[in-house]
């Protein structure tokens, strides 16, 4: 265990509140704890509320200010949040426009969002937005979509400018399902993830091997291979993105390098360098890039590439001014 | 069969003390096609409830397990929470509405098919319901408890053979074919739990 | 090798023209790529220039920027840039004002950083700013100075904000030096470095072991123990930190809590948390904040608890606005 | 002792070749006590003087030495760098301004004396010096080249003992004690290397 982490159902509270109040100009906790809110409403805007399992920090309380989240629930260490919890959020932020929630595809979420939405169907007005863009989604006999990865902050940055320049319910959902065919992601992992409760790694890699495809919660990914050289990493990486992203015109590609928790910057830089050569093979030139760590799993090592081919409407709403504990422009 | 408020507490206990047993072997199964938190998810629940039995044994028994449902759905999380809630929530409303002589089997046949609506999911998904199915087949056919229980652990065993087709474990398509389902391995416990208490208290 | 870093020598340029690219709003190669310079210059300002071994990003390039630094060398994995790199970085951000050079206090930095200023001596004014905020700093019979750590983001960020409003030269260094005394950090590793060109680790901790009073360059600290719990740990950090600061009137408390790379945000606040908790017991509440990943040893495992006692006017510079890749406000 | 252009360069080939060979030694005593690139370091330093070597050794010996220094200085960083640079470049000046029977061993003294000031060190705070300063002493004393390569293997050896007081393992304090210092052991080693080609090639 390389890890502070020791007891996670204690710990994640205080990981919170730690992460409060080193932005309480810009957040606050909400009633009783059970989510972080932005410390001023704005009157008449839709709140836009997402959530999902601790672990996945800063996602998705790092993006909670203008331009970006109302408010976020966080369950316990890759566990979807309560009903409860997102009910208090939807009560305490919803300041007559109604509420857009943003979850992200796992079966959890889905579930325990949907539960709070019909809870909360007599008193607020509620839409849905499913983030499903993680390209490791293989012959598989799946019965229903894909993961939400590190896409998410996408999702969550234009739906938040939208939502600031008072656009309403209805559009905003249609603008985050319009997205979804032209935003992917792929990730790999060098090393798996150590949960804190039990110690127990989720899958161990041996010093040689890399495993393709993962999710964010140390589950196993779609296949395991030789350690291959940062080249080769970054073309399994983006080939799958590619091929599966809905080809548009005039489009203003958006890059995102994401570490996963235990892959330094300098790593995530020379990942950044390789995928835009990479990219730039196949005539594409991002018109915007963002390289950091944004949408972790733990400490697992490795890092995700996410695509998204945004209509000039969407690019403006990715370059609106945002201010969050982690974005700031 | 009938239920008093000593029966329930006795089987919140039993039940929290199973899981609690088990809580690291249902992680591990939940660690190998899953993100390893299926156990300490389920123990999260079963306190919760435990803590809040005498409240809830002293209540009729549709309101005692609807409430049963409410605290799981609000303490597990996971994908585990809503559904375990919807199946208890959706047994006890069956239960308050149905006539004084309803037909248990039914009504729990209709708590599993809302189990199934809230999962979106079906037989053979790989899931806690692949136990649930047959039990209820069972429960329909005035199985003997022992057999019912008998049932439910053949029936979480036959999970490690299926492909995954909900939950986490479906992103691994066919690296999840050789594990037995967490939640079915659960499912199979609390069942076996209930129809060993029900066969040493055999019913009055 | 939980690494993309492969071969370290041609990774660091990689690396570097990935950070390049993905700031190309704010900063751009110096001549030869021999350094990393703000877009544009201020005519008049006094040249903060920075740098040393790679393996600590976002320091120093993720500084530069307004209100921070102009330029920053970079060397390779853990080793000092060269002169020439220096000379050039004075050359092309020298804007009649001089330079104020920050140097971390290693011996090879402060050789370089010296052989370069002599080189430079007859066609620029150079004052130059050792950073030494290392509370590691044992009854050591080391002949001079402690090691710049975590606290050099502090020293960067006042002297910039000070250079913006037009601050000289002498009076940057003066500033610099006396805050010397009042800014203090302390580190723990729960798993060592692994080095890119050998995949050698510099240290190598087992599962219940912790180093402390570890530098950023995967060198052995100052002893190793047993590992702790997190309130354990934290007390390990902050004693040592609070015993060695000199005390002010009126100060204004800063706290840095600072990743080694491979630990992520979630651990990052919840030591946040706990050293909050710890200081508020010794009479000490933060007037600011700042948790993240700023000052890393390549992927090394732990952090750093830095505090800086600043004076209102120091406060104030702190406060000022920045626009960097890394800092934003 | 004199040194032509084929001297110099076959020298530079062996100091680049026994660098290379010890390289991952130098890197792995460094890891010890230091940051573990000293091996690295000076493998770049010196393919750097070798890819010039052919300009470098037409040049006049001290204007040759001094090249030397400036090219180790820009190319290894760290430490090493402005020490190993600073006693080339010294060295390269000394014997520019001397006259042409100048002692050798007096010029590399205000040469070690250079490096001395420039790391603000001293004899025993386990550096490169503690192998510089007994080297020149028995220049000065005339002695054979095997036994200057001799002292300066024993020199080096001789750090292990030491408590570092300057360079990265000095703040290891006591924890330093054990371990041979890494620029102690390439000096020693291109010492050897370069006393090793005097008594092969005795000077004419
Ligand atoms: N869509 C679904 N329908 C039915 N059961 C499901 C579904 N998704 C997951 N499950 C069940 O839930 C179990 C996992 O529960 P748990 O580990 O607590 O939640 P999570 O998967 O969110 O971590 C699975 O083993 C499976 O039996
Ligand atoms: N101040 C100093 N004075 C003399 N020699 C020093 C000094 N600092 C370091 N050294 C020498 O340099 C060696 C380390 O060089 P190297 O590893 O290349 O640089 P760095 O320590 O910057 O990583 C040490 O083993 C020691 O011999
Ligand atoms: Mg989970
Ligand atoms: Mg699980
Ligand atoms: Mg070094
Ligand atoms: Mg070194």
């Amino acid at each position: 265990m390389t890890r502070l982490l020791h007891a996670a159902e204690t710990a994640v509270a205080q990981s919170l509140a730690g992460f409060v109040a080193a932005h309480e100009d810009l957040v606050a906790f909400g009633v009783e704890g059970k989510f972080v809110r932005r410390r001023r409403l704005t009157p008449g805007k839709v709140a836009l509320i997402s959530g999902g399992g601790a672990g996945h920090e800063p996602l998705h309380c790092g993006f909670i200010g203008t331009g970006m989240l109302d408010a976020a629930c966080t369950g316990h260490v890759f566990t979807s949040p309560t009903p409860d919890q997102i009910l208090a959020a939807m009560d305490e932020t919803d300041t007559g426009a109604g509420c857009l929630l943003v979850v992200k595809n796992y079966d959890g979420d889905v579930m325990n969002f949907e539960m709070a939405a019909e809870m909360a169907a007599d008193r607020h007005r509620i839409e849905t937005v499913i983030v499903e863009d993680d390209a490791a989604y293989g012959p598989s006999v799946r019965s229903r979509g894909r993961r939400g990865v590190a896409g998410t902050m996408v999702v969550e940055k234009l739906l938040g400018a939208a939502a600031e320049r008072g656009t309403d319910l209805a559009e905003l959902k249609a603008l985050g399902e319009g997205l979804s065919g032209r935003l992917r992601s792929m990730g790999v992992a060098l090393r798996g993830v150590t949960l804190p409760d039990t110690a127990r790694e989720t899958f161990a890699l041996g010093p040689d091997e890399m495993e393709i495809g993962v999710g964010i919660h140390g589950e196993p990914g779609l296949y395991r291979t030789g350690r291959a050289g940062p080249e080769e990493i970054v073309r399994l990486l983006c080939e799958p993105v590619l091929a599966q992203l809905s080809p548009l015109a005039d489009a203003r590609p958006l890059l995102i390098v994401n570490g996963f928790g235990g892959t330094p910057p300098i790593e995530l830089h020379l990942a950044h360098n390789l995928t835009r050569a990479f990219l730039r093979g196949q005539g594409i030139v991002p018109a915007r890039a963002l390289v950091g760590t944004f949408v972790t799993s733990l400490d697992m090592a490795g890092l995700s590439v996410t695509l998204a081919l945004l209509t000039p409407e969407e690019f403006a709403l990715w370059c609106a001014p945002v201010t969050t504990p982690t974005l700031v422009w | 069969m009938t239920l008093d408020a000593a029966d329930l507490t006795a089987l919140i206990g039993l039940c929290r003390e199973q899981i609690e047993q088990h809580c690291e072997r249902l992680g591990r199964l939940d660690s190998a096609i899953g993100d390893g938190d299926h156990g300490a998810n389920m123990r999260r629940g079963l306190e919760a409830v435990y803590r809040e039995r005498d409240a809830i044994s002293a209540l009729p028994l549709p309101v005692a397990l609807e409430r049963i449902g409410l605290v799981l759905v609000m303490s597990i999380g996971g994908a585990a929470g809503p559904l375990y809630g919807t199946l208890l929530m959706e047994l006890g409303r069956g239960l308050a509405t149905g006539e004084e002589e309803a037909d248990f089997a039914a009504i729990l046949a209709q708590a599993v098919a809302a189990v199934a609506r809230r999962g979106r999911s079906g037989p053979g998904d790989k899931t806690l319901l692949d136990v649930l199915y047959p039990v209820q087949a069972e429960i329909a056919g005035h199985a003997a408890p022992l057999r019912i229980a008998e049932c439910a652990r053949n029936a979480a065993q036959a999970t490690e053979m299926m492909l995954a087709r909900r939950g986490r474990a479906s992103y691994l398509g066919e690296r999840s074919i050789g594990h037995e389902d967490p939640g079915a391995s659960s499912c199979a416990l609390l069942a076996t739990t209930i129809c060993q208490y029900f066969q040493e208290h055999a019913p009055s």
